[in-house]
């Protein structure tokens, strides 16, 4: 039975190791087998499962990271999470449904702050080894006009 | 154009001129002679919009179009501009219809865009209405010339416009109808993104197989695209359309790799179903990612298939709208397979994440200094197709026919 | 404005070509001649500055002025630009001072705009200062003409302008002073909105009483305003000012509504106390909602009033405020219905939130379309006051005026 | 005596039902004799009553969801609103007073996301049959110039 | 030794004294001893000490507000705080480390909201007289271009 | 520049006409005349890129450069556009490389900008390549001329620009060495502000004495800037850089006190070492501030160093960005102070923050009104240095040479 308090633990480390840039440790935040999507809304709501960013496994996770760190070229941004309140949506046996809303906003050199990401997370948390883990994380963004490229986790 | 004055540089073929991309009159210049031109512009699949009545909103240039079901076997395009006082009265993506209703004065359209009705038009008990001369068929929706071809919808200004077939020339026909087969589609989903550089950038990324081999690290470390690979490089005989044609080759070390800065040997995939491909095609290739000028990509990558639609705004912008799509009849894990390899295409994608940036670096790079210009003769100065990839002659192509267009 | 060439199309009074609407010669022309030219322009309320020292800042086209209540009995509105170095030194929406104080250098003004202090002026200890013909008379600021007419303040950059009576001529002075008849006014509060779309939509918008028994089926609905009740569109002998006039009428279905795609019969209201108006003036009529070129709209509708300012922000965009007065002997009640009423108005107006997004969308409609352009015929081509509102004239009337003065 | 995790979850089913469109659902926050307004800094700071949105009972939110979902004509857009901080500022009987920031931010088709709404919200919340509900709430907003129209409740 | 409550209350006092613009009451949220900085990231992460903002005691804060109220002359405008999640980060004896994103927007006349700052607060709590107080805040921002100036403290 | 039609007003010396700060056809020909023209442009200290192969990013005019420690005792500037296809292929702000790598297609440079490699340039097993006649000494980075004086780096478009000591002059050269004396510099950190108005206000800005004065509360209250100190205005040979010196007063109240309405005799620190400032250099003088056209600010104001760098991002903008330094063998009481006197300067500045927001409110004010002009008579018409600081000298001689480059 995983308690508000390690939801609220879990979901502090998750979003301070994004925003620190420790991508390398984004994947063990998830379940081995796990589902992680950021779809846009237009998609998501007309059932339409193409996602901008999509993993099925802990290994594409692993993969995406090392995609972004070893072979994609960018221009240099910061990224910042502002997560909305979490709600509890429903425990079934031992996993529980969360929700969340989610702002990103990003800044490149010498350009002003932009909000890059405006979305609801509908998360599912299951216990391992006494840890909360991502069985699922599907981010549904309304920005789905993307300023160019969409390059961090969210 | 009178208003420009810019002179092409001497070593004409192999050189771009960087006024091209950021002048606004060149630019308003283009939209007249090219986006609302003799050009077919792509404007979605027919699977968008499936029964009577359905229609989905777009844009051709700057212009906001409507297209329609507007029968059974027929679709209508129609310009999104009310007859009366100009409102784009049509705001959501999508939707289904019995008629166009402006909601401003209710002028009211067919599916087609004829006139049906104008609230009061004959007035109120006898006050006010429309002067006798007014005659519906004057004030119609601008309609829009179309061609429905295999599943795609295209629409063009200009009844000049030669018919689909033959705007895009017997070869590039073939490429088209290898894809586009007569099958039904299936929509898979949307990506969009907006991208700070001019429109022909996108194309000139597209047209540029060389780059791919180059910039690319995922592609070339996993060898889904090499220099070294069986491939070639077609230009259409107008110089507009290009496509680029490649085989899958191995994640292997070798003379090329060497030359390759950016190739990783020491990369693993920790779960390689991204790259479990299979072939669906007759022919061996692996890629064919074509460019219908002036408006379109058209993308098989792997099992990946999307259209890429350009939408300019601005000299020195564009949205960039992507359709992932399938065949009606794909397996459930075909259409698995088609999803996992969007990581590599989109906003966000392993590959495709590379050229929005690489877009907008180039615009970056020489917006403030438009005397200079672009060098553009890798693999010569000519503009026939080749058996390779390293070469640049499908940009040469296109500005071949985009100064003939614009008379430059 | 030699740089302008365009032509107005054939049908000159049932066209409005879309360049005049986007065309930045057009709209700097514009500032000039009609902004800055003979027009009175609004600048706010007296209730606003009350006390001798109370000022306001707004703007008119898109200077900055500075409206203050220079003495008991006199209001000087200057502009908002030190004539040192251009400093827009007030930078408050409003305040009380004893002088207009520039803190770049401490160039201090009187509230009529003289040049009292200029700091250092005679230097410092014998060092610096000003020339001997530096002469304070000559270094003012920029000093408007000013009427104040039963509680609203106006102002003209323009020697030309007649007077403020003349400028409305007899038929619409009757109209202004229906509402603002010299009671004391007080205001209730503010609503700001920045609209995407050319200042002459919004003129239009009002000038056109057509669009309201349509598009507001909240209006509609509730019968507050239909084309069968008994109203006038009013044009002032020069076309540029309009009104429209209109009677309450009930929520029944007749032989109009049923030609109205939008009206609503089964909607009734949960709290009807947002409906509950009473008379307030001698007539009959339920709204009065005038638009006094260019600046403003004067609004009476039901027992709301409000004056609706106008700023252009360029030739696709204006800022648009809302003041919301009562009268000062209002009882609580009333005050209390005219905020209930409010709800109707405004940027979250259950009946302008529809205009707002309707002049958007025109903009966005025709904005890449400049050689088509409007029809606006309904009701027939003359530009004369008629007793219904099933017509355009008053836009008619604008454009005619426009032309006149912009020499087109 | 409501406690601050029923206030918290209150305002998640708040706040969740407008980010999901559930307007219907909206009136039924506020208590049948309620107060809500939104309202300009400016206009509040001044002592003006004016309010952007007001209501002065349920059945006025009531009439003003029927004129947002029935009447209105608008372009298609997303709200999605961040609350800040929960702050409790008194309690008088068996109301409590509660403050709270609010970002709302707004999407619009083919457009990059902005914010529509800064706010500081200044609630008061009794408990109706063991549920809390809004007997009155002040959204105070700073962005006075509003990006043309203000559609949804915040 | 203070607790999470603690911790969250005075946040909330401190962020809405300043969005209520209280900046005398500002100073005494720190210690008499203490350090103050708004810093911009690429001097944080390379080591430079320069900040754009900077406090070492009380008294400097003290003067910063004296500054900014009685003799900095700038456009009028609106800052508004929406701090992240509170992240405990350690707690050595008394003090307790306590981390938080803090999105600042601003609004000036007639301009539209933006984003004047995004930044991640690292800060030091200690307990006087039985109240929490900072001993230490840096603010790291994002947001290095900033839009011409920045006026109120975060 | 035959599309700029202005005539200077007929008070030639006393006058700046507003158009100077907001006509795009202006503003393009000073990018040519006078960013890219015979003038040195700051490009940092040499203290950014100790090391060879240290490199860093920054913007000359509107061009994007890279500067780098090409040797032991060499530095290049380049232009950071691609000569391939104009890629702005560094953007990092700063680091350290062998070479200079385009990602796009892997042109290679030298960090002094030749072109070493380009990726498949003579094919790939012999396909494609460049043709015979690419030569890579024609298609290296655009090279800028460099000097590197006394630990800071300045560039030019121009071969016509005079060696750097000429460029200063004598008199300015001995200024110039009282603070960059040849010591190490070290970095202390950066500090950057957008700022909505023209650059040249910026220039002005701190060649106005007599603002400082008056705006700056802090200042005149502490006695750190007043205009009854010891002080001078100096202007070079060319009128286009300035000085202004002053020694540091007390705060004490006299004659020239009761004639600042700024002054506030009551205020006292609660802790004052922000003004603990130490003597640092040979003469008396507490500031020093050297404008130098046209790129950069040199500030030695107390113990507060800094290098204030302009970048215009059009007629009515400008980044600005500042490096905040010291001696390499500073004490770290010294370092301490340097960066507590930091809170009177940059974004946030009790006294910067004044200019910041002042340059703003002067774009507004005249932005709408470009017929008319500014007055700065103050201390006269001359443009000859002053011992004093009650006047506008140094902007006048800016605006002298202004007129003789742009040929106005
Ligand atoms: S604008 Fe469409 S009906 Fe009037
Ligand atoms: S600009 Fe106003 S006093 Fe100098
Ligand atoms: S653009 Fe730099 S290598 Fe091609
Ligand atoms: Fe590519
Ligand atoms: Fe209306
Ligand atoms: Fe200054």
């Amino acid at each position: 039975m995983i308690d508000r308090d390690a939801v609220r633990d879990f979901y502090d480390e998750y979003y301070t190791a994004l925003d620190d840039g420790r991508f390398e440790e984004w994947p063990a935040f998830f379940t081995e087998d796990c589902l992680y999507r950021v779809i846009a809304r237009e998609n998501y709501e007309a059932g339409y499962t193409l996602s901008t960013m999509y993993g099925e496994s802990r290994g594409m996770l692993i993969d995406r990271v090392m995609g972004m760190t070893r072979t994609q070229m960018f221009a240099p941004r910061y990224y910042r999470r502002f997560p909305g309140p979490l709600r509890f949506v429903a425990r079934d046996g031992d996993s529980v449904h969360v929700r969340q809303n989610l702002l990103v906003v990003q800044t490149l050199i010498d350009r002003k702050t932009e909000i890059v990401l405006s979305a609801a997370c509908h998360d599912v948390l299951v216990s391992e080894a006494g840890q909360p883990r991502l069985r699922e994380r599907i981010v549904v963004f309304d920005s789905e006009m993307i300023p160019n490229t969409f390059i961090y986790p969210a | 154009m009178n208003s420009i004055n810019h002179t092409w540089p001497a070593d004409g073929m192999g050189r771009v001129p960087y006024w091209v991309y950021s002048d606004p009159d060149i630019y308003a210049a283009e939209m007249e002679r090219i986006w609302y031109g003799p050009h077919w512009a792509y404007c979605g699949l027919e699977a968008e919009i499936p029964k009577v009545g359905d229609f989905k909103t777009t844009t051709i240039g700057e212009r906001p179009v409507i297209v329609t079901r507007s029968g059974p076997d027929e679709i209508s395009v129609v310009e999104n501009r009310c007859a009366h006082r100009g409102f784009k009265f049509c705001q959501v993506r999508k939707g289904n219809a019995k008629d166009l209703l402006c909601p401003y004065h209710q002028w009211n359209y067919s599916l087609r865009g004829d006139l049906q009705g104008a609230a009061f038009r004959r007035g109120v008990r006898g006050q006010g209405g429309m002067p006798a001369d007014f005659d519906p068929k004057d004030h119609g929706l601008r309609k829009l010339r179309v061609a429905a071809v295999n599943g795609v919808v295209w629409a063009t200004f200009s009844d000049d416009t030669p018919d689909f077939r033959e705007y895009l020339g017997e070869r590039f026909w073939q490429h088209y109808t290898r894809v586009y087969d007569g099958r039904k589609l299936e929509v898979l989903g949307y990506n969009r993104q907006h991208i700070k550089g001019n429109w022909k950038l996108m194309q000139e990324n597209i047209k540029d197989p060389y780059h791919a081999s180059l910039l690319h690290v995922f592609f070339v470390t996993f060898g889904l695209f090499r220099a070294d690979q069986k491939s070639a490089t077609e230009v259409d005989q107008t110089g507009r359309h290009g496509i680029l044609i490649s085989r899958r080759g191995q994640q292997e070390v070798n003379d090329v790799t060497s030359t390759m800065r950016t190739f990783r040997g020491d990369i693993k995939l920790a779960d390689p179903r991204i790259l479990d491909a299979v072939k669906e095609y007759p022919d061996e290739d692996a890629i064919q990612i074509m460019t219908l000028f002036p408006s379109v990509v058209l993308q098989s990558n792997l099992n990946s298939l999307s259209t890429r639609h350009i939408v300019p705004t601005g000299p020195g912008s564009f949205d960039f709208h992507w359709t992932h799509w399938g065949y009606a009849d794909d397996t459930p894990e075909m259409r698995q397979r088609r999803m996992r390899q969007a990581n590599l295409f989109g906003p966000a994608g392993l590959v495709s994440a590379d050229d929005g940036e690489a877009i907008e670096m180039c615009q970056q790079g020489f917006a403030h200094s438009t005397d200079e210009s672009a060098v553009v003769m890798m693999g010569g100065r000519e503009t026939e197709s080749v058996e390779h990839m390293v070469t640049e002659v499908a940009i040469r192509g296109m500005y071949r026919y985009w100064r003939e267009t614009m008379g430059l």
